[in-house]
C-alpha cells in the first residue's frame, strides 16, 4: 500500500497561542451552561423506550387470555447463559384449551443469568416470549431474581395476535365434531 | 526591648556551630549540605542583627547577596549531588572513596 | 455599634477576632465553592446536579426549602457531615506523621495568605481610604508569594508519605509544577509594582497601594492594570491556574493516569482538608488577581469607591463604605471563581511535558520579555 | 441362528460407487453401506416391506446386454458397459441387490420425487412441532429440511382427526400426525404376534385404530412408539415430559430378565426420563419389552434407601457385627449384581470363610425378549465362581443353618431375605448386614443397612443367557447417602479381615482378567457395544431354565433338534 | 512581649537546627530545617527586617528546602541501614564545635559589643523598600551585577550538570 504523507496545515500564530480556541471552547460551554438540561430525573421521569428494546423477557397471553407458551423448550435450548428453565406439562383434557395439549407447568427465568440477548424471543415459534420494555429488575436475594411463571405473565400481559392459529384449530375441530370428518 | 545585640550574636554563633557540627558529623551529602545552609542562615542572622543595632542598612543588603548566592549554590550543589548519585548510586560521603582505594 | 469599643480591646484579641471572622467567611465560602463547582459542572454538561437532599424537618417550608433543595445546599451540609463523621482510615504502609501532617500543612498557607490580602476599604474622616485587612504589611505581595510557596510541602509530603507509586508521582509532579510556575507568576507581577513604584511614589509592595493606584484620576490613573498590562494579567492568570492545580494544570490529581494523585490514599476528613485548601487557594488567588489587575473593590475602571460612596451619600459612614467595598470585592472574587470553574469544565488537561514546556519555554521568556518591555516603557515615560 | 457365510456376494453400483453385498440385500441397506442415505418412512430393517410411503424412490438400471447374444453392450462415450435405466423411479425398499444393479439417488428426478412425496405427506400433517414429542427425532421434520417446500400450496382445510386416542395403557395416538406408514401394524403382527392394529376407512379418512374390543396392551406396545417415524404414537409415560434434544443418551442393559436387551437411558441433569431399546442384532434387534422401560422409576422411588451416616460409620458398625461371631457368617449374593460385584461378593465370602448363596427368580418367559430366568446375571455368578450350581428359589439351606445356629451373621448383597424364603423368626436370630437400593423386609430387619446404587447409577458388565458379556454405563449420579457397590464391598472385605481390594472398575477388571478363567484376556474397555460371547462349556451341563427367545435357543432345545 | 518572642523563636531555631543535624532520616532533617528557617524569619521580623524575613521564607523555605526534599525523595534515601556514629566521630565533632563556639564567643566578648537594648528612637532601617533600592543601585551596584552574572553562570552550570552525556556514563 502506498504511503501518502499528509502534510499538516501549519498553525497560525493565533492558533499556536491556543487562545482563540480556548475562547471558542468557553463560549461553547457557556452556551450549555444556560441551555436547558438534557438529562432525565430518573425515578420521576422515565425514558421513552424505543421500539425493539430488549428489556426483561416476559411471557404473554393472546387476546383471549390463553397462555401462548406451549413449553416447546426451544428458548431453554437456545438460551446462551442457560437462564431459562421450563418444566413442561399437559393441559388437562377437560380444559377449554385442551386442543393445545401442552403448557408449561413451571417456567423460570433466572434474571441473574439472563443477558438480554433476545434469542428466546427470536426462536419462539408461538411468539409467547417477549423482551418488553421493563428494564429495572431488582431484588434482595437470589431467589427473588428468578422470575417464575406467574410473575412472567404479570410482566408480559397480553399482546395482540394477528393469527390466532389455535382458535382456528379449535374451530376446525368443532366443525369436524359436528359435521363428520372434515 | 531588653534583648541586646549580644543575645542575637550568641544565638547566631550557636546556630553556626550546630551547622558546623552537622557538617562534621553527618555522612549524607544532602544533610551536610543542609547544615552548610544552616551556617549561612546563622551568618545572615548575625548580619541582620548588626544592621538593626547599628542603624545601618549594609548588613541587610549583604543578606540580600547571601540569599542570592545561597540560591545559586543550592541549585548547582544539588545538581552535582544528583549527577553524583547517577554515577555512584550513593550520596554517602564515606562511600565516595574512589581516590582512597 | 460604637467602633471605639472594639478598638479598646487588646491587640491580640482584635487580631484573633478578625482572624476568626475571616476564617468564618473563608471556610463556608470554600465549601460553597465545592457545591458551586458541582452545580456549574452539571449545568455545563446539561445536568441538574445535586438537587435532592433535604432534611425531613425542613421539608414543610413552602417556597424556600424546594429552592434550596434544587440548589443542592443541603447536599453541601450532608457532604460536610459525611467528611466529618465517616471513618478516617490511615493505611498501614504510610509514614503516619507526615501522612497526618500533610493535610494540615495544606491548610496553613491557604489560611495564612488571607492575612495580608485586603478585602475592602473604608474612608476615614479625612476622606482617605483605609484598608480592611488583617495585617497591612508593606511587603504584601511578597508575603503572599512566600507563604503561598509553602503550599508545595503539603503536596510533596502527602505524596511521599503515602508510600505508594501514584501518590508519589502526583506529589513529584505537583511540586515541580508549583516551583516552575512560581517564577513566571512572580515575574509577571513585577511590571505592576514597577508602575506603582514609579519614581516619585513611595516604595511599596502593598496590595492596598496597588488597588489605590488603580483609582487615580485621569485616563491612565483610573485604568485597571488588567487593561494596562494584559500580558502580565494573562501570565499571572495562567500561573494562578497552575499554582492552584486547577483543571488544565491539575497534574497532581490527573485521575486518568494517577488515580487520585497525591491524595489517592487519603479519605474522609483529611481528604476534605486538601479539598478545602484547594478552594481556599482559589479564593485567595482570585482575590490577589482581582486586587492586582481588576481594581480590587473599585467598581469599574475610572469609577472609584470614593466616587460611588459619594454618589450614594454614604461616604461618611465607615461601616457602610466598608461593607460596600467588601461586597464589591467579594463579587469580583466570586465571578473570578466562576471563571475558574468555567475553564475547568471547558479545557482538557495538559500532558505533563506540555505543562513543563509551557511553564519554562513559553511563559517564563514571555514574562521576562514583558518585564523588560514595561521597564523600558516606564523609563521612557519618566524621561519624557 | 443361520450362518450368513454361505450367501453369495454380488456387486452393485450406488451413485457411482461399487460395493459387494450379499445377494438379496435391500437397496436401502446397501446404500447405507456406501454412506448414501435413502430417505424412507415405512421401511424398517426388522419388519416386512410394504412400500407404501414412496419416499425411497430411486433410479434403477441394469447393464445392457444384447437380447440375442447376451453380449454386453458397450457405451462408446465412456467405454464401459451401457446401463439401461428404468425410465420411472422405483422404490428402493422393495428392491433387492442383484448383480450389476445400478442405483442413482441424487438425480433431479429423484429430488423432484422426494419433494413431491414430502408435499403430499405434509398436506394433512399438522404443524405442531412445538408441542410434538417427536420433534427432534422426527423423520418428517428431518426430511422436510431437505425436501420440504418451506410453504404450503394447500389452501383447503386440513384433515381433522382424533388427537388423543388411547390405543392402550401405555400408548397414545395422535391420528392427525399419522402418515399411514403401517410400521406399527406390521410390528404388532410380525414381532409381538398380537395383531391388534389396523387402518380403517379410505383415502384421507384412513385412520389407525385397534380392532374393536381390543387394545394395544401387549408387553411390546411401546416399540410401536419407537418405530413410529412421526409423532403419531407417543408414550403416555414420556408424553410432554422433556424435549429429546436435552436428553443425554447412555448405553445400558435391560435387567428384567436374562435376555439382557440392550437399551439407551435418556437422562437430563441426573434425572432419567425414558429408556429405549438399542439395536443389537444378536440379542434384541431393535426391540425391548415395556416392562423393562419402567425400571428407571426405582431410581427416584419412595422406597429408595439412603443413609444419614457416613459410609465409614456404617462400615464400622458392620465390622463390629462381623467380628462378633467369626466363622458363623453367610453371604447372600444376587443375580442382579454386576459381574464385578459378584466377584467381590465371592471375595467377601472367602474372607469371612462363609458359604455364598444366590437367590433365583423365575417366571414364565414370553419367548421374545423376556426369559424365564428373571435374574439378569446368574451366569455372571457362575463365571466369577460365586456359585457352582444353579441357585434355588428359596434359601432353605441357609434357613436350616440358621436354625442350627451355625450362622449368626448374614451379609445380603441386594437380596430381600424374607422374599427369598427365610422366616421372620429366622431373620430375628441373625444379625443382617443389608446392601440394597430399596426398602424391603430384609432391610427393615437388618442391623446395618448400607444403601447402594441402582444399575443406572453405576457401570459394569453382565452375562446374559447366551453367555454374552455386555457392558452398561453410568447414566446418572447416585443420590446423596447411597454408596458405590464396589467400594462398599471392597471395604467390607477389609472389615472382614480380608486383604484389601481395589474398588474401582478398572482395578477389579485387572483381577477378573487374571483370576477368572472364563474372562481370561478380556478387558472391560475392549468389550464391544454388542457384547462378547464367553466360553460356556464348563456350565453346559447345568439345567438352565430359559426357553427359546428372539435370538437364543437353549442348549437343550438345540440338542433335541 | 518581644523578649518572650525572642526566646521562643530562638529556642525553636536552635532546637530544630539541632534536630536537623541529628535526625537519622533525611526527610526529617529537611522538615526541621524548614521549621528552623521559619523561626529565623520570625527573628528577622523581631529585628524589623520584614523584607528579609519574607525573602528568607520565599527563597529558602519556598524553594531551597523544597528542592532538598525533592532530591531526597527522588533519590529515595530514607531506607537502608546506616552504621551509627562512632564514638570517635562524635567526640571529634563535638570537640571541634565546642572549640569553634568558644573561640567565636570569646571574640564576641573581646569586641565589647553594646549589651544595651535597641533604643526605640534608633531609626528602623530595612523596613522600606526604597532604602534597599537606594543602597542596591548606588553603593552596591557592582555586586548586584556580579551576583546577577553569578546566577546566570549557576543556571548554565545546572543545565550542563543535569544533561546526560551518554559517552561518559561508563566512567566511574
Amino acid at each position: 500500500m502506498a504511503v501518502i504523507p499528509v502534510e499538516r496545515k501549519p498553525l497560525t500564530l493565533a492558533e499556536r497561542t491556543y487562545i482563540p480556541q480556548i475562547v471558542h471552547g468557553l463560549k461553547t460551554t457557556f452556551r450549555h451552561l444556560v441551555a436547558p438540561n438534557v438529562t432525565l430525573e430518573y425515578p420521576e421521569q422515565r425514558p421513552e423506550i424505543p421500539g425493539g428494546y430488549r428489556g426483561v423477557p416476559t411471557l404473554v397471553r393472546d387476546p383471549n387470555g390463553r397462555e401462548k407458551c406451549v413449553s416447546c423448550q426451544l428458548c431453554e435450548f437456545v438460551c446462551p447463559p442457560k437462564a431459562i428453565r421450563i418444566t413442561p406439562g399437559e393441559i388437562a383434557s377437560d380444559s377449554a384449551q385442551a386442543h393445545v395439549e401442552r403448557a408449561p407447568q413451571a417456567f423460570d427465568i433466572d434474571m441473574l443469568r439472563c443477558i438480554y440477548c433476545g434469542l428466546c424471543q427470536e426462536v419462539c415459534p408461538e411468539e409467547a416470549i417477549w423482551l418488553q420494555t421493563q428494564y429495572s429488575m431488582t431484588g434482595y436475594t437470589r431467589e427473588e431474581m428468578v422470575n417464575h411463571k406467574d410473575r412472567l405473565y404479570e410482566l408480559g400481559g397480553t399482546l395482540p395476535d394477528a393469527h390466532l392459529k389455535w382458535d382456528k384449530k379449535k374451530a376446525a375441530e368443532d366443525a369436524a365434531a359436528h359435521g363428520g370428518h372434515h | 526591648m531588653t534583648i541586646g545585640l549580644n543575645a542575637y550574636i550568641t544565638l547566631s554563633v550557636i546556630l553556626f556551630a550546630l551547622g558546623f557540627l552537622g557538617v562534621l558529623l553527618r555522612k549524607n551529602t544532602l544533610v551536610i549540605y543542609m547544615c552548610l545552609e544552616l551556617m549561612l542562615v546563622a551568618s545572615t542572622l548575625a548580619l541582620v542583627a548588626f544592621s538593626r543595632f547599628h542603624g545601618m542598612l549594609d548588613g541587610n543588603v549583604f543578606v540580600f547577596f547571601i540569599l542570592t548566592v545561597a540560591a545559586a549554590e543550592v541549585a548547582v550543589g544539588l545538581a552535582i549531588i544528583v549527577a553524583l548519585f547517577r554515577r555512584r548510586q550513593t550520596v554517602q560521603v564515606d562511600e565516595l572513596n574512589a581516590l582512597r582505594d | 455599634m460604637d467602633s471605639s469599643l472594639y478598638f479598646d480591646l487588646p491587640i491580640w484579641v482584635r487580631v484573633t477576632l478578625q482572624g476568626v471572622a475571616v476564617i468564618a467567611v473563608l471556610f463556608p465560602l470554600a465549601a460553597a465553592c465545592s457545591m458551586a463547582e458541582r452545580k456549574i459542572s452539571a449545568w455545563i454538561q446539561g445536568r441538574p446536579g445535586p438537587n435532592r437532599t433535604i432534611p425531613p424537618f425542613l421539608r414543610w417550608i413552602p417556597v424556600v426549602a424546594p429552592v434550596l433543595q434544587k440548589l443542592g445546599l443541603f447536599q453541601l451540609a450532608a457532604d460536610g457531615g459525611k467528611f466529618v463523621f465517616k471513618e478516617d482510615p490511615i493505611p498501614g504502609h504510610v509514614n503516619k506523621v507526615y501522612f497526618v501532617l500533610a493535610p494540615i500543612l495544606a491548610m496553613i498557607p491557604a489560611l495564612t495568605t488571607i492575612a495580608v490580602v485586603p478585602f475592602g476599604a473604608y474612608l476615614d474622616s479625612a476622606g482617605r481610604a483605609v484598608p480592611l485587612v488583617l495585617a497591612n504589611v508593606d511587603v504584601g505581595i511578597l508575603a503572599v508569594f512566600a507563604v503561598g510557596s509553602l503550599g508545595v510541602y503539603s503536596v510533596i509530603l502527602a505524596g511521599w508519605a503515602s508510600n505508594s507509586k501514584y501518590p508519589f508521582l502526583g506529589g513529584v509532579r505537583a511540586s515541580a509544577q508549583l516551583i516552575s510556575y512560581e517564577l513566571s507568576m512572580t515575574l509577571s507581577v513585577l511590571p505592576v509594582f514597577l508602575w506603582v513604584n514609579a519614581p516619585g511614589g513611595s516604595g511599596t509592595l502593598s496590595l492596598f497601594d496597588v488597588v489605590q493606584s488603580q483609582s487615580q484620576p485621569g485616563f491612565w490613573g483610573g485604568m485597571w492594570y488588567g487593561v494596562l498590562m494584559p500580558i502580565s494579567a494573562f501570565i499571572f492568570l495562567v500561573a494562578l491556574f497552575a499554582e492552584t492545580n486547577r483543571q488544565p494544570f491539575d497534574m497532581p490529581e490527573s485521575e486518568a493516569d494517577l488515580v487520585g494523585g497525591f491524595h489517592t490514599e487519603y479519605g474522609a476528613f483529611k481528604w476534605s482538608l486538601f479539598f478545602v485548601a484547594e478552594y481556599c487557594h482559589m479564593i485567595v488567588g482570585s482575590g490577589v488577581f482581582v486586587l492586582l489587575f481588576l481594581g480590587g473593590w473599585h467598581p469599574l475602571p475610572w469609577v472609584s469607591l470614593e466616587m460611588v460612596s459619594g454618589w450614594l451619600h454614604i461616604a461618611g459612614s465607615p461601616v457602610l463604605t466598608g461593607a460596600l467595598a467588601t461586597l464589591l470585592f467579594l463579587g469580583k472574587v466570586v465571578a473570578f471563581i466562576f471563571f475558574f470553574m468555567w475553564v475547568r469544565w471547558t479545557l482538557p488537561r495538559f500532558r505533563y511535558d506540555q505543562v513543563m514546556t509551557l511553564g519554562w519555554q513559553k511563559l517564563l521568556p514571555l514574562s521576562i520579555a514583558n518585564l523588560i518591555a514595561y521597564a523600558l516603557a516606564i523609563a521612557l515615560i519618566e524621561r519624557a | 441362528m443361520t450362518s450368513p457365510a454361505k450367501t453369495e456376494l454380488v456387486t452393485v453400483n450406488i451413485d457411482g460407487k461399487e460395493i459387494a453385498v450379499p445377494k438379496g440385500t435391500n437397496v436401502i441397506e446397501a446404500a447405507r453401506l456406501v454412506g448414501v442415505d435413502v430417505p424412507h418412512y415405512c421401511y424398517h430393517p426388522k419388519l416386512s416391506v410394504v412400500g407404501n410411503c414412496r419416499m425411497c424412490l430411486v433410479e434403477m438400471g441394469m447393464p445392457a446386454v444384447d437380447p440375442a447374444t447376451k453380449a454386453p453392450v458397450m457405451d462408446p462415450a465412456t467405454g464401459r458397459q451401457k446401463i439401461n435405466w428404468i425410465p420411472r423411479p422405483q422404490i428402493g425398499c422393495a428392491t433387492n441387490a442383484s448383480p450389476g444393479l445400478h442405483i442413482r439417488t441424487q438425480t433431479p428426478q429423484i429430488r423432484d420425487c422426494r419433494e413431491g412425496v414430502m408435499e403430499f405427506l405434509l398436506i394433512n400433517h399438522p404443524l405442531d412441532c412445538p408441542i410434538c414429542d417427536q420433534a427432534g427425532e422426527c423423520k418428517l421434520q428431518e426430511q422436510s429440511t431437505g425436501y420440504g417446500r418451506g410453504y404450503s400450496r394447500f389452501v383447503e382445510q386440513k384433515n381433522v382427526k382424533p388427537k388423543r386416542t388411547q390405543l392402550g395403557p401405555r400408548v397414545t395416538l395422535d391420528d392427525e400426525r399419522c402418515i399411514l406408514c403401517s410400521r406399527c401394524i406390521r410390528f404388532s403382527k410380525e414381532i409381538a404376534k398380537d395383531d391388534v392394529l389396523g387402518f380403517i376407512d379410505r383415502g384421507s379418512y384412513s385412520t389407525l385404530t385397534c380392532y374393536p374390543g381390543r387394545k394395544l396392551e401387549n408387553n411390546y406396545s411401546l416399540n410401536t412408539v419407537d418405530i413410529c417415524p412421526v409423532g403419531a404414537l407417543t408414550s403416555t409415560d414420556f408424553r410432554f415430559k422433556m424435549r429429546v434434544w436435552f436428553l443425554k443418551q447412555t448405553n445400558s442393559l435391560d435387567t428384567e430378565s436374562s435376555v439382557g436387551a440392550n437399551t439407551v437411558v435418556w437422562s437430563r441433569e441426573g434425572v432419567i426420563y425414558r429408556i429405549t431399546p438399542r439395536r443389537n442384532d444378536e440379542v434384541n434387534d431393535t426391540w425391548m419389552a415395556d416392562s423393562g422401560r419402567l425400571l428407571y422409576k426405582a431410581v427416584r422411588a419412595e422406597s429408595r434407601l439412603t443413609a444419614k451416616e457416613s459410609l465409614a460409620a456404617l462400615l464400622a458398625r458392620a465390622e463390629t457385627i462381623l467380628r462378633l461371631s467369626p466363622g458363623l457368617a453367610a453371604v447372600v449374593g444376587s443375580g442382579q449384581s454386576s459381574v464385578e460385584e459378584q466377584f467381590l461378593t465371592r471375595q467377601l465370602a472367602r474372607a469371612l470363610h462363609a458359604p455364598a448363596y444366590l437367590v433365583s427368580r423365575t417366571a414364565a418367559g414370553d419367548g421374545i425378549l423376556v426369559s424365564a430366568d428373571r435374574n439378569p446375571n446368574v451366569r455372571g455368578a457362575l463365571v466369577t465362581g460365586l456359585i457352582d450350581t444353579l441357585p434355588q428359589s428359596y434359601l432353605d439351606e441357609l434357613g436350616a443353618a440358621i436354625d442350627r445356629g451355625e450362622v449368626r451373621t448374614v451379609v445380603s448383597v441386594g437380596e430381600d431375605l424374607m422374599a427369598a424364603g427365610l422366616s421372620a423368626t429366622q431373620l430375628a436370630k441373625v444379625s443382617i448386614i443389608h446392601l440394597g437400593t430399596q426398602v424391603c423386609a430384609s432391610s427393615v430387619a437388618a442391623a446395618v443397612v448400607i444403601p447402594t446404587l441402582t444399575v443406572f447409577e453405576k457401570a459394569g458388565t453382565m452375562v446374559n443367557q447366551q453367555f454374552r458379556l455386555q457392558r452398561f454405563a453410568k447414566a446418572v449420579a447416585g443420590p446423596v447417602g447411597a454408596f458405590d457397590d464396589l467400594e462398599v464391598l471392597a471395604r467390607l472385605i477389609t472389615a472382614a479381615g480380608g486383604s484389601a481390594e481395589t474398588s474401582d472398575l478398572a482395578g477389579v477388571w485387572g483381577r477378573l482378567a487374571t483370576e477368572v478363567p472364563a474372562l481370561r484376556g478380556v478387558s472391560y474397555a475392549a468389550v464391544p457395544e454388542t457384547g462378547v460371547v464367553l466360553d460356556s462349556s464348563p456350565w453346559a451341563a447345568l439345567p438352565f431354565v430359559e426357553g427359546e427367545s428372539l435370538h437364543h435357543r437353549p442348549a437343550r432345545a438345540v440338542a433335541n433338534v | 512581649m518581644a523578649d518572650l518572642l525572642f526566646y521562643v523563636l530562638g529556642g525553636v531555631t536552635l532546637g530544630t537546627a539541632a534536630l536537623t543535624v541529628l535526625s537519622r532520616n533525611a526527610v526529617n532533617s529537611a522538615m526541621f530545617f524548614l521549621l528552623s528557617l521559619l523561626a529565623t524569619a520570625g527573628l528577622f521580623v523581631l529585628l524589623d527586617a520584614y523584607l528579609l524575613a519574607v525573602l528568607l521564607v520565599l527563597v529558602y523555605a519556598g524553594a531551597v528546602v523544597a528542592l532538598f526534599l525533592f532530591i531526597i525523595m527522588l533519590l529515595d534515601m530514607q531506607g537502608g541501614v546506616r552504621p551509627p556514629f562512632t564514638r570517635a566521630t562524635i567526640a571529634a565533632a563535638v570537640a571541634a564545635t565546642g572549640l569553634l563556639t568558644v573561640g567565636v564567643l570569646s571574640f564576641v566578648k573581646r569586641a565589647q559589643l553594646s549589651a544595651a537594648p535597641v533604643s526605640p528612637d534608633l531609626p528602623v532601617v530595612g523596613a522600606t523598600l526604597k532604602s534597599y533600592a537606594a543602597q542596591l543601585f548606588t553603593t552596591y551596584l557592582l555586586p548586584v551585577q556580579v551576583v546577577g552574572f553569578l546566577l546566570l553562570i549557576a543556571m548554565l552550570g545546572v543545565i550542563v550538570l543535569s544533561k546526560r552525556f551518554e559517552g561518559l556514563e561508563d566512567i566511574k
